[in-house]
């Protein structure tokens, strides 16, 4: 289940299928959701991620390598979504494997394996909506992202077309770098409300305990994911879910 | 000219990019919409290129080669000699443009044979823009000399070292930089690809080329070309040869992709013929693209840099589609023939890429008879690529000249460090 | 256009060659002064510069330069817009059509910068025509990428080991092999200099600069220019840049030679100037020589090795003893700032020769006012001068890609050798 | 004294001064006068000498190293020709030297020493015309050249210029090579001899006993002048001069 609005924050976290391997995706989920993660995002590699920066980027090239795909990633959802019931699996995709598989194909089946929400960078609003129909039909959540320049008229659009949460950018640029939370912030996301019900997801730039402070009570999930893939990458699988584990018992409720 | 339904020509095009980067592709849309049925913007571009890359550009007739040939009679389209070397300035100029209107103070590109990036560095130049250039790290080393160029112009040039290191990368690159500073930022697209209205934009600015070439044949032949031929790596400078013929019929639109070594994947950049390309939707559009099942992009491999690409314009995805752009390539020995035997004809040194138009028109050419006219696209000179050439025509003496030039160069370094460390 | 008295430009120019030159000479003066007056010549000429070469070639307002300078408005004429990249085109196409006149079917040519090489190498290769090219072996060097080009263009060009290795000794050479072959091979001079008529054949064929200048001028400007200046290596561009103007007193014709380090001897190529050219007769004609008491040729440096010759063209010496041309000179650092200033002001890359014409031309520009206009002659582009640019910018990424470039050269030989032994 | 018509065939040869150093220029003319050498040229090393081949050529560059100078061949030549009075020693030069020198003050001084002719390759015809007259006062002669490509009315022009004798050039090119003496060469010298009853000087191409024999019987004089520098360069001028005196010695008469 996604969260309702003003529910206490949670956090987001991130799997590339295929990095480190195939193997070890699915011990570091449930390390994950050991350490209290309900929210997880399962990325398929792909060769041109132009929204990621250099973590995510570098994660899908090995993930490639690794055997990272669409298939891969939808055998690995079905394992864990049978065995974390009550964590919410949300496909992370660039569009063009996905459109590669067969777009409607792709929805039944991920909806079949019990993934809830998508999330697909390169896919505006325009080429969403009339899909629209089709994901409610398969209780399959868009989750539709927001930017800092996005105009008024245009984020109605896209929290119109979003369903489970809306992902707030929480600035300009990629994945992975560090972001400033002040009121100019709270103002971008007092904007959004007027428009949604929905709960905030807010992702790029958290990447600290204090991040995730300055977040709390202004929305209800924090995306926690190139960090993460950077313990992932130098700590190793477990390691990372222990810092996670110890950061989430660090937030303030 | 052809425009876009709404971004899309037939069942390709589109603007499939993160969120961040719409406004930009708006604004730069809408501007584009209100200046291109406006005369006196046209005017404005073409007495800029005239004024200062010396267009119109000649249509040469190659005697001597149609003669030893005995096809049709052949003439080149000379974007060789535009300021900068090639075709690229074209389109960088009008998009030049476009940014001293929107008032904004820095550029990025990407780059693969360097020459858009250098074309870019000029432009930001003569403008006074900040410049930020993505090359591949393979490409910088394939043309160095354009890097060279780049630097000395004042720009940033930064080598991506993700993925197979080219073309490909060099954009996602770009357009991560730009997702970060597009309030600030314009994104000036190299060619007839990526998300609307690039695709369009780009083809309008280059269709200058076509306009100066139906006009040359009325006088120069006395009626159409019966063929124009253009070699294709994103689609630019085939575009900017065929926009003014696509509704002439009787004139056929030929368009060459690198053949590389053969048609295995990874070993050429063919997307416009059977079992080559895939519709794909990356990078910004929706295209035939090199890649495999699972979607993910390809490898690609050509002689020449500015062919090297994944994917091809959306616009001439679709025209080959509809029959009206025939497609067609030229493996990497046709090409080197084909250099040779221009320049020892006709003495004219074709960039790499061109060559690929050369070699494919050539053939066909042979096939034709004397009283046809083909027009093949001299898109660019070869000088700039004097290190990729001389690896095409490996020569002892050019190695033994880089071994000198080398340790010179070590001394004149080392001597200037010493001046330094002693001042 | 200036005329000749007998070969004679006030006290300067004749005919002083070994007897066995003098047929050629004299076979080719008929020729040129037939031809010369008949408009259906030059407009045979003015076409294949059209067709081949690109012209006219424009002239570019330095807007933002001019601004910056803060005096006069300067115009660059684009020669380096013309195919191989400089003005010496202009001269070896004129004597390409004179070639076929006479039926000959070798050329040869003497080179310094190596620009008159390649020029003389695409205009054989594009009439099939034998070329060899006399360049000095220091010249080789320094400018290797000519050399390059002009072999794959199918000339041979063989290196000078005599004297000073550079310009004087290549033109020595080249009179010997025309010494010995003279019935059958014409001897392209490439400047505005030699034995009578070549200085006044040379300057007939660049004249077009100057007339087009004068022409763009009138649309551009709306009047004449009040000044008009060229570097002056032979004397060729300034020659073409200044004939159309020789009765327009008001407009005043500079042009500026190489100061190099200094003005002590050996460091320069200053012939103009008071206390260095002295009155002389050497390689076929009489003019201002660099040269000793006893009469002995003397040597010169320049950055620009267009520029570093020990002679000068007679119609500049006498012009500029008449005062109608003043002579002034750019020392090696000026001319490198003035390289750089326009390359980052205005986006356009200027060959080192020419760079000599932007650096005097900029110093004088500053002291003249906003309504007054000078047209500075840009006789070719500077990114054919990769290796000698980067010698006189050295960068420490330029030296390691040389090392990478040598070694990957070095190997790709070895591999070509070992297939060859194999096969 | 220049030959007559018709005398038999001599033998020129040729010094480059300060080559291979002044000291040994004497000693060199010394070896050839006692070879038997009558006519000897006295060549002002230059720069630029377009007319000549490497031989000559790069004994000129190292001549110039050695302090060979107009000066130099002055000096010299005042001691030459007092010493050998039946020789006749002809000044050969490029142009520009004397014309720095000044002409008229070079041309009195040569005559003074005792200089006998003058060889000036880049002067042609036209330009020495007016010089005649005083020429003929100082009894300095003008050795004029004459090419195979000259045409007829230009041979007779440069041989009435001529005093002494008229220098022919036996074949295109420069110095330093070889040439044939078939019947084309005959038939050429013939031509010449329509226009004038000077003694011809044959030059170019002149290297061995077999040229001097090819020559004997046409012309008056052979100009053994660059393979001689060979044998001064590579045998030290004494060697070269035993080698001219056996070569004079096996020519027939
Ligand atoms: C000379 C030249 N021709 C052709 C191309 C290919 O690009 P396009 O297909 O956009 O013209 C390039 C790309 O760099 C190029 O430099
Ligand atoms: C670009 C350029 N400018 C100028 C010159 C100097 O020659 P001239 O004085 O004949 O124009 C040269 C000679 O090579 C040259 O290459």
């Amino acid at each position: 289940m996604f969260p309702k609005q003003n529910d206490a924050l949670q956090v987001m976290s991130h799997a590339v299928i295929g990095f480190p391997n195939l193997a070890e995706n699915e011990k570091a989920i449930d390390g994950l959701v050991a350490a209290g993660v309900n929210l997880i995002e399962l990325q398929v590699p792909f060769s041109d991620p132009v929204a990621d920066g250099h973590t995510l980027a570098n994660a899908c090239y090995d993930a490639l390598k690794q055997g990272g795909s669409v298939q891969a990633t939808l055998d690995l959802a079905e394992k864990v979504c049978a065995n974390h019931p009550d964590v919410n699996f949300i496909l992370m995709s660039y569009l063009n494997p996905l459109y590669r598989y067969g777009l409607q194909a792709l929805f039944d089946k991920a909806a079949a394996v019990g993934i809830k929400g998508l999330i697909i960078p390169d896919w505006p609003v325009e080429e969403v909506e009339p899909w629209l129909p089709t994901f409610d039909d398969l209780d399959l959540s868009p989750i539709m992202m927001v930017t800092p320049n996005t105009p008024a008229k245009r984020v109605e659009r896209i929290v119109n077309a979003s369903r489970g949460m809306v992902y707030v950018v929480s600035r300009m640029g990629v994945t992975g770098h560090e972001t400033e939370w002040g009121e100019a912030f709270e103002a971008y996301l007092k904007n959004i409300r007027v428009y949604t019900d929905l709960p905030l997801a807010v992702g790029f730039g958290v990447r600290s305990s204090d991040d995730l402070n300055a977040i709390t009570g202004k929305a209800e999930v924090a995306a926690f994911c190139s960090k993460y893939i950077e313990w992932q990458r130098h700590d190793g699988s477990d390691i990372a879910a222990e810092k996670m584990k110890t950061m989430i018992g660090e937030m303030k409720h | 000219m052809i425009r876009s339904n709404n971004g899309y020509f037939g069942e390709f095009g589109g603007r499939f990019v993160p969120e961040i980067l719409l406004p930009a592709l708006t604004e730069l849309e809408e501007l584009f919409f209100e200046l291109r049925d406006d005369p006196a913007f046209w005017q404005e571009y073409l007495t800029l290129t005239q004024e200062f890359s010396g267009r119109p550009t000649p249509l040469t007739p190659l005697r001597r080669l149609s003669e030893q040939l005995g096809g049709a009679q052949i003439w080149l389209k000379r974007e060789d000699l535009n300021h900068s070397g090639a075709h690229k300035i074209n389109n960088v100029l009008g998009q030049g443009l476009l940014v001293q209107r929107m008032g904004k103070k820095r550029v990025i590109a990407e780059t693969g044979a360097g020459q858009h990036g250098l074309a870019t560095a000029i432009m930001s130049a003569k403008l006074g823009l900040d410049a930020t250039i993505y090359m591949g790290a393979d490409d910088i080393e394939r043309q160095y000399s354009n890097v060279f160029w780049m630097r000395q112009l004042g720009a940033n040039v930064v080598g991506v070292e993700t993925g197979s290191r080219t073309l490909k990368e060099a954009l996602d690159e770009a357009l991560r930089d730009w997702a970060a500073s597009v309030e600030t930022t314009h994104y000036v697209l190299g060619t007839a690809c990526g998300p609307a209205p690039f695709p369009e934009l780009v083809s309008y600015f280059q269709s200058v080329i076509s306009q100066e070439i139906k006009q040359q044949s009325m006088t120069q032949i006395g009626k159409l070309p019966d063929e124009v031929v253009a070699c294709v790596g994103g689609g630019s400078n085939a575009m900017g040869a065929f926009s003014a013929f696509l509704d002439d019929s009787e004139v056929k639109l030929v368009g060459i992709e690198a053949g590389g070594l053969s048609l295995e994947d990874g070993q050429h950049s063919v997307r416009l013929l059977k079992g080559t390309g895939e519709p794909g939707i990356a990078q910004g559009y929706k295209t035939l693209f090199l890649q495999n099942d699972d979607g993910q992009l390809g490898e690609t491999h050509s002689i020449a840099a500015g062919l090297d690409y994944v994917g091809v314009s959306p616009i001439l995805a679709h025209l080959s589609q509809t029959g009206r752009v025939t497609p067609d390539s030229s493996s990497d020995t046709e090409v080197t023939d084909a250099f040779q035997l221009l320049m020892k004809t006709e003495g004219i040194i074709p960039a790499m890429e061109s060559a690929h138009a050369l070699a494919g028109g050539f053939k066909r050419a042979k096939t034709m008879n004397k009283n046809q006219h083909m027009v093949i696209n001299l898109s660019g000179r070869g000088d700039k690529d004097i290190f990729n050439i001389a690896r095409a025509f490996p020569q002892r003496d050019w190695t033994e000249f880089l071994q000198r030039e080398a340790e010179r160069s070590t001394d004149q370094i080392n001597a200037h460090l010493a001046t330094e460390l002693a001042g």
